[in-house]
């Protein structure tokens, strides 16, 4: 092993090897743009997104090769993690996960805008597009590295590209509001989360979470107050990031502003980056005290429940209804970590990443869906408030039925994803005897039933405002979005061993 | 013939499933001839049975198992004795006349055919209830009488008054019901059975399955409770209010549902389960009193009513009173002598009572009354029969019955409850003797009309007056000197003298005889002769006396204030705290939740600024409560 | 002797004045350069642990060069993102900002 | 707060500095002009880069003077004359919102004040010799960043081209069709 | 033969509601023929099921079991194994039939109505719901079924229901979705635990049964049983809508379309008790019997509060509601008891008042479908025009308050039986509820059938003949049940001994 400050040549076999993912998006980004350069000023670049999704599936590919590079070297034997740069960069099962789920997710997102560009020509296609690919490469090095200064960069590529893509409608009062705002609220975030980590650094010394770790470890009991506020104060940057109350009040009104689809990027791809960060971030730097500290994420994790679906009761804006369900999911997103502080065994570890992973699978697959659904609802009827959807069963029943069940899914309805996701990561908190906490839980997600059923309600019970007959013209990429998301939904709600076999065989930090 | 018991009850039965199959439309002939040969088929078996036990004694119990209840059984079944025996005979008797009877009573009725089935299952059920064996089965078919006096009562639904008084009849008899029900859920508790043989073994060795009470406070406890419900079913004052009013359902209902065999159910039952009240001096102090109150209580009232129909009915209750005065002090051969005796001659009465209001075109009021002697002939002689049956002169079949109370009364050395019997006696002669005078004697006090189409009823109504007639003359012989006591040794099986036996006192039956002429007498100065004028007594010194008793001492009232106003108001309460309460609390929960979210909702003014600040004050109490916490290092 | 105590303190004064001034501003841009304040203070935090702290190593200064070149970045994309506010709304005041609330 | 703290040359500057910082900053929050502010933060960013030579990263403040103090105020100064910049912030009736503010930010500041010199953590005794003492700082920087940090090297180029695109995007002016 | 007739239960209704999901929406007589035979058949195949059933045996019979969620390191490095496993004990089995029973003549009850398609789907995936709790084997597949019947019964109320149908669907979504938090805190609880004696995580009902019977006490400690039943208990009075968590249940009779209200009050309700037998004294027995005191104390306040609200109630749904929960209050009172005769009186309670909530509920369906209403005060004197319903409506009231023949009785009785030996004193007060319900019912039914007969209610039509089925088979059933008890008490008599013998009661 070589020292921190010795040298170490980077061999490109070994990069290709670890991060062929993100150099295939980095790769592709580039392409994008500088075809977008090169081509003239009429020629079409409306192909832009679906190269963006060629390069997705190749990176998702690359990733699923990843898992057996993994498998082997733990098969191996030599206990050493693949790594790039002393452990700056690792590939690991967890990343790989979450990696799968943002190239997925970016994939369905891009999939989504091909008719978002169709009804807003004055949004730049090839921009666009490679913005996203940016993004999806930053919040993997989120999901990889084992470095604070390669996480920060990795969290500024995904934050900055999304403020640019979130304000991107440039004749759009609201999308250059909503990016302000997240832009605002979210680079005080980094600077929050950045003073945290120069206080981690002020005690290791170094950046690397893995060798801090052991620091962290030493120093807990001298450095007890200094630590934990370098704890307190990155949990609140990352906090901010995926919106944990009370640090979440942007997210509606940059949900709001937003382009649907970078709404849905937002709600999946950028908060499952947030929570990648959080675990690589609290597991390996404060895994050894983490007893003393999982107190404060229990805290956040039990007000974000309340208070997300508690808001969300009153909401009458469909987009802005679901900001705050996904600000109640964060919660509910946050358990396993803060679980953890009571669990004795490395198999508490486990069971709280496939618990998250789980959770972010079902996440990705309900709201991609209804995400979907609701462009095309709120188009059609020429608002956002739950108005729209009144009699949906009569003029659309596909769109209701597939709302209906993603909406379900969100509330926690059995056989559907959500619930199943629930309902794993309510066993961490029986787990370890936290049981108030699992009740708050599905106690939170009964409240939730108000307005998720308002959703139904909405469709089913009340009689449409426009006319009956004004059949609803679902565009082919949206179908696709919405049968996946469908699919994707009831097959985990059914048979979640589809992913619960697989998540069993991870081997999630390597080990 | 014993094993054949239970055929008594099924004919009962059969009549009834049959009438209910054929429909409400069914002939009124069919109806009745159906009825009427299960009763008499009935009453023949029973007359074979009484033969029977009379020569061979009591059987055992045939049971069959009905219920598993872990290790334990509860069985259904049935069981002769000699005292079943002669309820069988007596209930089959009287059912038959009086299904007899309503032939003619009932004719033209729309729901004849109903009336039949209400009285099938009703001479069923209280079949049923005689021949249990256990009282588990007496309870399942107390209640079921208990029904089926209120089908009954309730009969002609469209009035009011009868769906009110088929309710109350429910309502207070239920009262008493849920005595006897946890009387008889501690008896198993405590013995593990519900048989009586199992239930008296246990009693007489004291020993029960229950700790927190001793045996013989369990055993005052278990007989009161027991009692209460014989209370209710037996019009026991207090609980005696149910009954007048039940006059409201058709009279044969009256003659033998709340007459004859019915409200007799509690002193059988009393009687039946003697050995778990002889156990308890407390309990039968208890149940003497309350028998002597009543019976002095309901003939007061009796003086003064105007409806024919409740007078024979206040009477009915008094001389329930007397029987259960009589199990009180012990006299049990005689109460339950006095039960049959009774049985007949005040069916008769009532039956006498509906052929008057029938031939009158239902009218009851006894001020609307008189000079029927004239047009009603028979029903006036049966009537009178039944009244001297009733009043106990000799040689009918009440002073025979009522000396022997009157008897057990004075020799068990409580003399109040004899000098009770004694007014009660003068009273109950003065006033079955005031309706018969105004009945029966002066002048028609109604509409002419009336008066001019009244004539007697057919035969089918005056066939069973006639031979009630003879019952109530002969029936009191059967336990007089003269034929030797033959109902008490019947009754006793040919065993142990059940509770205490005396001899015949002729100075008192002499006495009780003057006393019951002496009423006899005034009633016919007052209403005969007329030589002393009621009005002027009632509006005279005894005018506080007269309203009392007019008015049923204010029973119904008190009750009405005392319980069930009090009742009704704590339902409105309770269901006020229950919509703003209970729900309040529920909804305040919800608009609370509600108005949070709105709170919630509107804190997100707009302003990035505010959000920040948010932030920046989430962050630092959580920072705060972290350094608290941490407190710095030591 | 100067010890990291002072460098600590002044970096909170400066990271407690940014965020004073982004969180009352009115002017965007001035909100934006008040978060560029924080970002500052978080560096002298960063170089004073670099060179006075418990394991002093250049990591601090290499964390403080990439923390300085994406604050630039960052204020590139808010100054664009205020230019484009400004041509919708006509205002670079920050409480104009609220087509979207509740 | 300041006990045991020997009179020497560099604390005496450090003094100054900060109090240069600080001034400034406050400045920054009390002017009325957008362009004064401007001008304040100027002064913060140059005051921050003595800091830095104070604490021995030359590189680093050279780099924050060519890039805060230059560029970057440049670029602010484009961005306010872009907009309205005669605009004189309006003064308005005191609002909770800046009282709160206050309230949290020097709560916040003294939380870690409280954190930095009163929990009891005993930070290390300061040495007057460098721990680069005798390197090229410069070199040491490019050495770290072209072997151990050449990963996020190369991604802050892909920030940076984000940024830029990003800024182009955002700014251009609309394109007549 | 027996092999997939448990599935086959479960899922016909199932089934049916997907082939309604292609009958074409204008046809309205083919939905009910459909949803008839959809719950037809179940009926009919848990006929055989009881005909084949060995009322002799503890255990569960016709099982079916299969692996189907293997959940990655729930309990230490295993994972967790949820089965989809079915089958029938004598506990289950008169809920089964309960079930099946109430739910055809649900839809024979359901009157021609908008939307029929929609609403025999929402029936039926119902029915499934409620086929699926009293049948499943595993606590998961339990909950789970436990919560399909939450969005159906949102749907049918919301609807379907009457003027506060809205208001009054969201009250009952989010009382039992908060019910259900607490009863799936206490399985997985229960589970964990079981684990920790067994070394196997599971959610099957017999394995945690039987790791709790045989579990070490410092391994599962008393303090343990008693909280996790405690938050069972609380789900359950949600469940059962028992005081004070009960309000939900006269607002959704009030609301709920006639079928429903039958269904509600005939088995939805009964899910609560079945746990409390199932699970509460199944699994906690020694738990159940700390807090016997505080269960009966509930319990009698329920039996009076109930009947003394139901008394001055002018809604006959309303009344019948209180009245189901003063019933409820006896199984509670059995329950507590904690022996044999108790509990069974409780099985026979639940049974009971499941059959005849859902007579009740239908006869005042038949009676508002006529005169449009159900306040009793715009009633009176039925008997005339509708001596048939009247009729009817006088047995359902009659064994509703326990008269000996019905089913109500024995099950009083019995409860009572086991009650007074454990709580002399407070079965005593319970029994007051015997009286107050012969008051309430009586007074409804004196208001209601007897009396005058105003003009508007004269000639109004009797009972057609589709709606004999649903009155005479349920009062065969409660006729039956009163006079032979054994059809019931076999079933359950060998199970709760079992039950029993374990507590050494």
């Amino acid at each position: 092993m070589n020292g921190i400050n010795g040298v170490t040549q980077l061999a490109f076999s070994d990069v290709w090897r670890v991060m062929a993912p993100e150099i295939l998006l980095v790769l592709g980004g580039f392409l994008i743009l500088v075809l977008d350069l090169f081509m003239n000023k009429e020629s079409s670049r409306r192909l832009s997104p679906q190269l963006g999704i060629l390069f997705l599936i190749a990176a998702f590919v690359m990733t699923i090769r990843n898992f057996g590079l993994v498998s082997d070297q733990t098969a191996g034997g030599t206990g050493e993690l693949l790594n790039l740069s002393n452990m700056l960069y690792v590939l690991d099962d967890f990343g790989n996960v979450f990696k799968l789920l943002f190239t997925a997710g970016t994939a369905l997102v891009l999939l989504m805008s091909i008719d978002f560009f169709k009804q807003n020509p004055e949004v730049k296609v090839a921009e666009y597009t490679y913005l996203m690919l940016f993004a999806t490469t930053g919040a993997m090095v989120m999901a990889s590295s084992l470095d604070l200064i390669t996480l920060f960069v990795g969290l500024e590529l995904l934050s900055i590209s999304s403020y640019v893509l979130v304000a991107m409608r440039r004749n759009h009062a609201k999308s250059a509001e909503g990016g302000m705002k997240y832009l605002v609220i979210g680079s005080i975030a980094s600077a929050m989360a950045l003073y945290g980590m120069s206080f981690l650094y002020g005690v290791t010394g170094q950046t690397n979470l893995a060798y801090g770790a052991q620091t962290v470890i030493q120093m807990w009991l001298q450095f007890k107050p200094l630590l934990t506020l370098a704890f307190l104060l990155m949990l609140i940057g990352f906090g901010v990031k995926v919106s944990l109350v009370p640090f979440h009040q942007w997210s509606p009104d940059t949900y709001e502003g937003a382009p649907n689809p970078v709404t849905a990027f937002l709600a999946v791809v950028s908060k499952a980056a947030g929570f990648a960060l959080i675990l690589r971030t609290f597991l390996w730097g404060f895994s050894g005290v983490f007893g003393d500290v999982y107190i404060y994420l229990v805290i956040l994790a039990a007000l974000t429940m309340v208070v997300g679906n508690v808001a969300a009761l009153s909401q009458k804006n469909i987009k802005r209804l679901l900001a705050y369900s996904s600000v109640a999911q964060a919660g509910y997103l946050l358990l396993p970590l803060a679980v953890l502080g009571k669990g004795k065994s490395i198999d508490n570890i486990w069971l709280a990443l496939g618990q998250t992973s789980f959770y972010l699978v079902a996440y990705l697959f309900m709201t991609m869906g209804a995400f979907a659904v609701l462009t095309v609802v709120t188009r059609q009827a020429g608002n956002e408030t739950l108005e729209a959807f009144r009699g949906l069963w009569k003029r659309a029943p596909f769109l209701a039925v597939s709302m209906a069940v993603f909406v379900l899914s969100m509330a926690g309805m059995p056989l559907t994803a959500g619930f199943i996701g629930k309902f794993y990561i309510f066993l961490g908190t029986i787990n370890t005897e936290m049981y108030w906490l699992g009740g708050l839980l599905f106690a939170t997600s009964a409240i939730a039933f108000y307005y998720y059923f308002g959703v139904l309600k909405a469709m089913f019970l009340k009689d449409s405002a426009v006319q009956s007959h004004d059949k609803i013209q679902v565009p082919v990429s949206l179908t696709v979005t919405i049968a996946i998301g469908l699919i994707g939904t009831l097959a985990l709600g059914i048979f979640p061993d589809l992913l619960m076999k697989f998540l069993n065989g991870l081997h999630w930090f390597g080990q | 013939m014993v094993q054949n018991a239970w055929l008594i009850p099924l004919f009962p039965l059969v009549a009834y499933l049959l009438l209910f199959v054929l429909g409400r439309r069914a002939q009124e002939g069919i109806v009745t001839a159906i009825s009427v040969l299960a009763a008499l088929a009935g009453f023949i078996v029973s007359l074979l049975i009484l033969s029977d036990v009379h020569a061979n004694g009591a059987s055992a119990p045939y049971v069959f198992h009905w219920l598993t209840v872990g290790q334990n059984t509860l069985s259904m079944g049935f069981e002769v004795t000699p005292l079943n025996a002669m309820m069988l005979t007596v209930v089959t008797f009287i059912s038959t006349l009086v299904l007899l009877f309503s032939k003619g009573y009932l004719h033209g009725d729309a729901r004849y055919s109903v009336f039949y089935q209400y009285l099938n299952l009703f001479i069923f059920s209280m079949l049923g209830l005689v021949i249990s064996p256990n009282l588990l089965q007496v309870y399942i078919f107390w209640e079921l009488v208990g029904l089926c006096s209120f089908l009954l009562v309730g009969f002609w639904y469209f009035k009011p008054e009868a769906a009110a008084a088929a309710k109350k009849a429910f309502i207070v008899t239920r009262i008493g019901d849920v005595g006897l029900f946890i009387g008889i859920v501690l008896i198993y508790v405590a013995t593990g059975t519900f048989e009586y043989s199992g239930v008296f073994e246990a009693f007489e060795a004291k020993k029960f399955a229950i700790d927190w009470i001793t045996p013989d406070h369990f055993i005052t406890l278990v007989a009161i409770l027991m009692f209460i419900g014989a209370m209710g079913k037996s019009a026991q004052f207090p609980l005696h209010t149910w009954l007048p009013d039940a006059m409201e359902g058709p009279t044969p209902v009256s003659a033998l549902i709340h007459a004859a065999t019915m409200v007799a159910a509690g002193v059988y039952l009393v009687a039946r389960a003697f050995p778990i009240f002889e156990a308890s001096p407390d309990a039968l102090t208890v149940i003497g009193i309350i028998g002597g109150i009543t019976a002095i209580f309901a003939a007061l009232i009796g003086l003064t009513q105007n409806d024919i129909k409740r007078v024979v009915a206040y009477s009915t209750v008094s001389q329930l009173g007397y029987m259960v005065m009589a199990l009180g002090v012990s006299a049990y051969a005689a109460s339950t002598f006095h039960l049959m005796t009774h049985a007949f001659f005040k069916a008769l009465l009532f039956l006498a009572a509906g052929s008057v209001i029938h031939a009158i075109h239902h009218n009851q009021d006894i001020r609307f009354m008189g000079g029927l002697w004239k047009k009603l002939p028979l029903t006036g002689w049966t009537f009178l029969i039944g009244a001297l049956a009733l009043s106990g002169i000799p040689p009918f079949a009440g002073f025979w019955s009522k000396d022997e109370i009157l008897l057990g009364a004075l020799k068990s050395g409580n003399t109040t409850l004899f000098v009770l019997g004694l007014i009660a006696a003068f009273c109950t002669a003065f006033y079955i003797f005031r309706v018969f005078f105004m009945t029966f004697t002066g002048e028609f006090r109604g509409e002419k009309e009336v008066y001019e189409h009244a004539h007697e009823s057919g035969s089918v109504m005056t066939i069973p007056l006639v031979l009630l007639s003879i019952m109530a003359i002969v029936a009191g012989l059967l336990n007089s000197p003269l034929t030797d006591h033959a109902f008490e040794h019947f009754i006793f099986g040919g065993g142990e003298e059940i509770g205490k036996v005396y001899d015949t006192e002729w100075w008192l039956a002499g006495l009780a005889t003057v006393v019951a002429l002496a009423g006899i007498g005034l009633s016919y100065l007052m209403y005969k002769s007329k030589s002393i004028n009621p009005e002027a007594l009632a509006n005279g010194p005894l005018r506080p006396f007269y309203q009392l008793s007019l008015n049923k001492f204010y029973v119904d009232e008190l009750y009405h204030v005392a319980i069930v106003k009090p009742v009704v108001w704590i339902g409105h309460i309770l269901n006020f705290i229950d919509k703003w309460v209970v729900d309040g609390i529920v909804h305040l929960f919800g608009e609370g939740t509600y108005i949070g979210s709105l709170g919630l909702k509107y804190s997100q003014n707009g302003q990035v600024q505010t959000y920040g600040l948010v932030t920046l004050i989430g962050a630092l109490l959580l920072i705060g409560a972290a350094m608290y916490a941490v407190g710095g290092v030591k | 002797m100067l010890s990291v105590e002072q460098f600590l303190t002044l970096g909170a004064i400066l990271f407690c004045i940014g965020l004073f001034g982004a969180l009352t501003k009115r002017n965007i841009i001035i909100v934006l350069v008040s978060i560029e304040l924080m970002l500052n203070a978080v560096n002298i935090n960063l170089l004073t642990f670099a060179r006075f702290g418990l394991m002093p190593s250049i990591n601090g200064q290499i964390f403080t060069l990439f923390t300085m070149t994406i604050a630039a970045a960052e204020l590139a994309v808010g100054l664009a993102v205020l230019i484009s506010l400004y041509r919708n709304r006509n205002t670079s005041d920050v409480r104009d900002q609220d087509l979207m609330k509740w | 707060m300041f006990s045991g703290l020997a009179i020497t040359g560099q604390t005496v500057a450090f003094f100054v500095i900060a109090l240069f910082v600080i001034a400034c900053g406050v400045m920054l929050l009390s002017m009325k002009k957008v362009i004064y502010m401007a001008l304040s933060i100027g002064g913060v960013f140059i005051g921050c880069a003595a800091v830095y030579l104070m604490l021995e990263a030359e590189f680093l403040a050279f780099i924050q003077v060519l890039l805060y103090a230059g560029a970057i105020t440049i670029m602010m100064l484009f961005a306010i004359m872009l907009t309205k910049h005669d605009e004189i912030e309006k003064p308005e009736p005191i609002t909770a919102h800046p009282v709160w503010a206050a309230i949290g930010a020097a709560g916040f500041g003294l939380v870690i004040l409280w954190v930095v010199k009163f929990s009891g953590i005993k930070w290390p005794q300061a040495t007057p010799d460098s721990p680069f003492q005798g390197q090229d700082n410069v070199k040491l920087i490019g050495e770290a960043l072209f072997n151990q940090y050449v990963i996020p090297f190369e991604l802050v180029s892909v920030v940076l081209i984000v940024a830029l695109v990003g800024a182009i995007t955002l700014a251009n002016k609309e394109e007549k069709n | 033969m027996m092999g997939n007739l448990l599935t086959l239960i479960v899922f016909l209704p199932l089934l049916g509601a997907l082939i309604l999901g292609f009958v074409p929406r204008s046809n309205d007589s083919q939905p009910k023929a459909v949803a008839m035979i959809a719950t037809l058949l179940p009926l009919l195949f848990a006929g055989i099921l009881y005909a084949n059933f060995d009322s002799g045996q503890t255990g569960m019979q016709f099982t079916e079991s299969h692996d189907w969620i293997h959940i990655a390191h729930a309990f230490q490095d295993k994972s967790l194994v949820i089965g989809y496993s079915l089958g029938v004990d004598g506990l289950s089995m008169p809920f089964l039939l309960l079930t099946a029973v109430v739910t055809f003549l649900g839809v024979l009850a359901t009157k021609h109505m908008h939307r029929a398609k929609e609403f025999y789907i929402w029936y039926l995936i119902l029915v499934t719901g409620l086929y699926g709790c009293f049948l499943s084997l595993d606590l998961f597949l339990f909950f789970l079924f436990l919560e399909m019947t939450l969005v159906p019964m949102y749907f049918l109320i919301g609807i379907w229901g009457g003027d506060r149908k809205g208001q009054v669907a969201t009250k009952f979504l989010i009382y039992r979705g908060l019910a259900s938090v607490g009863i799936l805190v206490a399985f997985v609880a229960l589970a964990y635990k079981a684990a920790m004696v067994t070394g196997v995580m599971t959610m099957d009902m017999i394995a945690i049964t039987d790791a709790f019977a045989k579990a070490p006490a410092d391994v599962i400690t008393s303090s343990f049983k008693q909280g996790i039943f405690l938050v069972l208990f609380l789900a359950i009075l949600i469940e059962e809508a028992f005081f004070p968590f009960h309000t939900w249940l006269p607002d959704t009779h009030e609301q709920a379309p006639t079928s429903i209200s039958m269904v509600v009050g005939g088995v939805l309700m009964k899910i609560g008790a079945y746990v409390l037998f199932r699970i509460g004294v199944g699994i906690l027995p020694d738990a159940v019997q700390y807090f016997a005191t505080l269960i009966a104390v509930i319990g009698v306040i329920n039996i009076v509060y109930a009947a003394l609200v139901a008394m001055v109630q002018r809604d006959w749904r309303r009344l019948l509601a209180f009245s189901a929960i003063s019933h409820m209050g006896v199984v509670l009172l059995g329950v507590a008891a904690m022996n044999q005769a108790g509990l069974q009186g409780g099985v026979f309670m639940t049974i009971s008042s499941g059959l005849l909530s859902g007579l009740l509920f239908f006869l005042i369906g038949a009676i508002k479908e006529r005169t449009g209403t159900t306040i009793i005060g715009a009633l009176g004197g039925l008997s005339k025009p509708m001596p048939i319903l009247a009729g009817f409506l006088l047995v359902a009231a009659l064994g509703s308050l326990g008269l000996p023949g019905m089913s109500g009785f024995i099950s009083e009785i019995l409860a009572f039986m086991g009650a007074f030996k454990a709580f002399p004193v407070l079965s005593a007060v319970g029994t007051l509820g015997i009286i107050l319900a012969a008051v309430y019912l009586l007074w409804a039914m004196q208001r209601t059938t007897y009396g005058p007969t105003t003009a508007q209610l004269e000639g109004l039509p009797d009972a057609r003949a589709v709606e004999y089925v649903p009155m005479v088979v349920l009062v065969a059933l409660i006729i039956l049940i009163g006079v032979y008890p054994s059809i019931l008490g076999d079933l359950v008599n060998h199970t709760i001994s079992s039950y029993v013998t374990r507590i050494g009661g």
